[in-house]
């Protein structure tokens, strides 16, 4: 089976493929969540205007280079994206920059709402390392507490050594590290409580 | 002239010398490690030759392993690139033992401008005007809080093998001192494989203005203008002009002619760079000689018009200089953006990956000296330097406009980047002014914490845009019906859909 | 100056434009039609507006569609590019009519210089050598054959709006006149919608050279050195240089100074060039006034440091020229290689389809303005071009060199291209020698008619070794352990094999 | 179902990945034919020595891009070519140029010699139109001679009359269009006998 996203992915490869007017459910409401911001963004079935906060905005998006670029226009203005699935949501990369947006729809929100869940959580949960390298030092106890901007673990690659910073505040609950320890990318370095 | 030349290198250093081989005629062989074999420099030479796994420890800097696949390849000359083997006085030697030319400097030279203590000594005779500080090597630590005390604080902490900003820590004030010249020396000691050090005074906010000096066999030495390098993060630079704001006629004069002094007494030939600090007050102080070409290179080439990397193969053939220093001419302003796979929100912490979408700006006025292309991987073996993107203008604010311009069109994805970085650098009003320092980040640099509102919604309407899209899966047969055929010819491999 | 500019285009001028846009600080609009939504005109555009389908003639040619987009967009300014409505002066009326400023000449000017007929007169009456031919247009064939007696045999047949080379027939003897006739006059019907015709004496061996002009409304009028046109192919320009090398200090001057009182006849202001057909006695003769920036502005901008299209929109918003006669300097040499998705081994024939690699050259002296990247289509509806590539040297040997470099560098698959064609130009001993003329492709271009052998057998192997590598289903796991933890990261959407 | 192709590409796209060093054939041998020119190809297993019509050549050959960039080393000289499956062999893009490679193996060949077949013909035996278009003249007649150069269909395309012209000798068959004409990329225009 060609995964689904596998499937978004080459159909929306075909640089003419205009948005097809037939289909598409009647309307829908989907809650973005980029960092603490949230964005409403309702949609009428193939309907070029969308309403973004209640704000309504004539839209052509269309996708490129085997689905991963996404080329807005909105209200003719030019935006780009290049948009990768990842941990349920999006890695958004732009001209000048990446975010991660989680995204729901209006069911599953309320949904969401009604069992207390708050959606993306941002508060200081683990350290991951950003890239692979070695611990060459860890800067903080189990145990210990830690406020933004707190070096916690010193990790060289690229024959340089990267201080990881808190990016919020937390307490220590682990360390899963040692100093001369090889790291992978992602691998988690320090838990919070 | 030779008829193939091994490049010891990788990355964008490496096509910059395939590009200048091709220019004179001549075959260029790469060499790869197992990371590289895919990379932009391999798939560009005539040749390529493995070398061994990704740390260059095992590959790009086993002179054994370079020294025979030159054999092999039957080149000519071997040239160093800048970094792993190209300040290294024992490859230059093991060079001319296999009887093939290294482009670039006599081992002595590169041995005397490599220990920085030796090379203080010499322009001290040869009267190059150097910062106060230890001839010696320091050995204790409590020498060198005597040395701090006599030339007073801040001082600098340097390695003596050191380069790049490796081995260096500043210290403010004496209880620092101990910390600092265990740092520094560890630091050294991984790095180069030589812990010695040696202290100066530190000067504040000093500028960073270098002179590219070439030389050739039959004793001509030119210089080629300055090169201001002061906008450095991690004590690294990450912009460079020429010419420098700072410098006026005069003070080009007197800088090139301490620098070609420096090249002199070194015994110097072809390219080389002289590295200066400056004071605001136009006083200039030698900090070291690097005998090889520098990343920044192409700035000078831009504003002099004179290819420095073909020049450099020609001297080392044997050929004298195609010019004098009478016909040295300045024309216009350019400037260099290093761009990185790095994060300037996260205190510039590198980034790795693959390239996933990647379109370089051109246009009038701009250069791309890169080593990667759409689809290549960043890895963590190497320098995480993605590209050098240059700008040239008439004039120092159309250079600053169209470098602006590029960095617009600039695309990368995939891995973090500095680009808006380097924005919001040249929009500043100092460095529009001029007024820069080797403190200009730390002082001037304040990233913005949010991306602009207006992109944040944009990327939210497209993720629920695409969304939509995924959730409403639309029959392939409707989608088909607008495709041009043009399109569906081409379409043919790996896709599902045009099979029915 | 304009806040914000609709650039009435598409392909490398629309993105030519926007670069001038972003360097004056506009805002740049691009149009667009459904053959176009994903251009990489509209990805750098600041905002774009959907004008109709694919068809010219429904889309970028529809005035009405044009100004409406124009003001909706709130634009202040029309940029027309080269081709489309560029040489229209209805067009350009229609702008003025709705209070935007066509960045161009005044209609009047394109108006009399888009008729052959008038524009000759208005030479004669400003001094300026033309070809012999007719003053009127051509109305039955048995004229035509009294002029051409009255001339001389070759005769050129001419459309009276043409240009590109469309509705233009070589007649060498009295009995190919009537066809002669006849095709130009069907092919410029249906090319311009005026079926008039012209003739003229037709040069043997010509060269084709042509002096930049730009004027302010201030009355400034400067001519920007010549650029040299000679190589052609079905009439269309595909190397152009600068400056010519038949041209000296001598002829440069009166050759600019003719084009001047061309301008100045016409009553021009802003960018236009004056094309001129030379013998190879250094005689020339004018052929026709270009009302707009041409293709081949770049080689310009090259040696002179002038950026055209900046100074284009400049004097259109009032400014007055920033430089006068006495301060253009030239300096170097450049050409243009026009890179066409064209199959010269099938007399040229237009290719097109998916770009399905494309990775252009860069590094010292190289330019590339494109229109294209990987992945985009290069389509039916459109001119063929898939980008200008541009050298620059310190002078013509050098140029070339880098020339042939970057053509070896550029990488297009997917569709046929003409980069071998301009190699084998570039290389031939006539070119090099500056011996041009506009026969010289049918003189000298012998296309080898087989690959050289060496790349067979490389794709024969290489074919063999995909065919074993497919024909040998490699487990997954075999693979896996090979791939670097990076590389996994970044392979997460659309593999089956991260998921096991 | 992945079809085999896209699997050879998806796989082939990890850059690092090297030639395996398990699970080939022990042998192989593979005709190629490029034109007129025919190339054996000696394949043992993953020994990177292999032979090229009894030529020894030691080679590293990696796919890149997704599998379409062939990257070769033929005794350390560069290669590149992109390969695009096509009419049962490979179109090959090269930086100077394409052309057209039939693959078949040994025991492939050896049958398709004993019953008589030529492998890749080269004559003539179809016009296809190169793009799409208009036609605006069609200049042969059913039953006409024709030799290699000679005009048959003129074809109006990105606004310019190209003249297709034949690449060989030949006798008309059929003419498939006719003048005014739209036609499609691959349309066959002119069968020949």
């Amino acid at each position: 089976m060609i995964p689904e996203i596998l499937k978004a992915n080459c159909r929306s490869g075909f640089p003419e493929t205009r948005r097809p007017r037939s289909g598409f459910d009647k309307s829908m409401k989907y809650q973005v969540t980029i960092g603490d911001k949230k964005f409403e963004v309702d949609i009428n079935g193939d309907d070029p205007t969308i309403t973004v906060n209640g704000r309504k905005v004539v839209v052509d998006h269309r996708r490129y280079k085997g689905g991963k670029l996404h080329s807005l226009l909105a209200d003719n203005v030019r935006f780009e994206f290049d948009l990768e699935r990842s941990n349920g949501g999006y890695d958004i990369w732009h001209s000048s920059g990446s975010m991660f947006a989680e995204v729901v729809d209006e069911k599953t929100n309320r949904l969401r709402k009604l069992m207390g869940e708050t959606g993306a959580a941002s508060k200081l949960a683990q350290l991951k390392a950003p890239m692979p390298g070695l611990v060459v030092a860890v800067q903080v106890k189990p145990g210990q507490e830690v406020k933004k901007g707190d070096g916690l673990v010193i990790v060289e690659a690229m024959k340089m050594e990267n201080e990881l910073k808190a990016t919020g505040a937390g307490k220590v609950k682990e360390i899963k590290v040692k100093r001369g320890q090889a790291v992978e990318k992602n691998e988690v370095l320090v838990v919070f409580e | 002239m030779f008829k193939k030349v091994l490049i010891a290198n990788r990355g964008e250093i490496a096509i910059r010398v395939i590009r200048a081989c091709r220019d004179l005629g001549i075959r260029s062989a790469a060499v790869f490690s197992d990371a590289d074999r895919g990379a932009l420099h391999v798939r560009l030479a005539d040749e390529a030759y493995y070398i061994g796994p990704p740390p260059s420890t095992e590959s790009y800097l086993v002179i054994d392993k370079i020294i025979d696949v030159a054999k092999k390849s039957g080149a000519e000359g071997i040239h160093p690139g800048y970094g792993f083997l190209a300040e290294n006085a024992k490859f230059a030697r093991a060079c001319s033992d296999a009887g093939i030319v290294f482009v670039g400097p006599p081992p002595d030279a590169i041995e005397m401008m490599g220990d920085k203590m030796a090379a203080r000594k010499a322009m001290i005779a040869a009267d190059v005007p150097i910062v106060p500080g230890t001839e010696e090597p320091v050995e204790r630590e409590e020498q060198a809080i005597n040395i701090a005390k006599e030339i007073g604080f801040p001082i600098l902490i340097k390695a003596a093998a050191g380069g790049g900003g490796k081995g260096m820590r500043i210290v403010a004030e004496e209880s620092e001192i101990k910390s600092g010249v265990r740092g520094a020396r560890s630091e050294a000691k991984s790095a180069f494989g030589d812990d010695r050090i040696y202290i100066e005074k530190y000067l504040a906010r000093p500028r960073h203005i270098e002179i590219q000096v070439i030389a050739d066999t039959h004793g001509n030495c030119v210089y080629l203008g300055e090169r201001e390098c002061s906008i450095q993060r991690r004590h690294q630079k990450v912009i460079e002009e020429a010419p420098s704001p700072l410098v006026d006629e005069v003070m080009r004069k007197k800088m090139g002619e301490a620098a070609v002094a420096a090249a002199r007494a070194a015994g110097y030939f072809n390219a080389g760079t002289v590295e200066f600090l400056a004071d605001q007050d136009k006083n200039f102080y030698f900090l070291e000689m690097n005998t090889r070409l520098q990343v920044e290179h192409p700035v000078t080439e831009l504003i002099t018009g004179i290819d420095l990397a073909t020049e450099q193969i020609r001297v080392a053939s044997g050929e004298r200089l195609s010019f004098e220093q009478d016909d040295v001419r300045i024309r216009g302003h350019a400037i260099e953006c290093r761009i990185y796979a790095e994060d300037p929100l996260s205190g510039f912490l590198p980034s790795t990956g693959l390239l996933r979408g990647y379109q370089e700006p051109s246009g009038p006025g701009i250069r791309v000296d890169s080593g990667v292309y759409e689809g290549a991987e960043i890895s963590v073996f190497y320098d995480p330097m993605i590209s050098k993107l240059l700008s040239y203008g008439k004039d120092r604010k159309q250079a600053i406009t169209r470098m602006l311009r590029a960095l617009e069109e600039y695309r990368i994805t995939g891995v973090a980047n500095n680009i808006e970085f380097h924005k919001d650098i040249l929009k500043h009003p100092e460095f529009i002014a001029g007024n820069l320092s080797t403190h200009f980040i730390d002082e001037h640099y304040r990233p913005a914490e949010e991306p602009v509102s207006e992109i944040e919604e944009a990327a939210a309407v497209t993720v629920a845009l695409a969304e939509h899209e995924v959730r409403n899966k639309v029959t392939l047969s409707s989608l088909k019906k607008n495709v041009t055929s043009s399109w569906k010819m081409s379409w043919r491999p790996g896709s599902e859909f045009n099979k029915k």
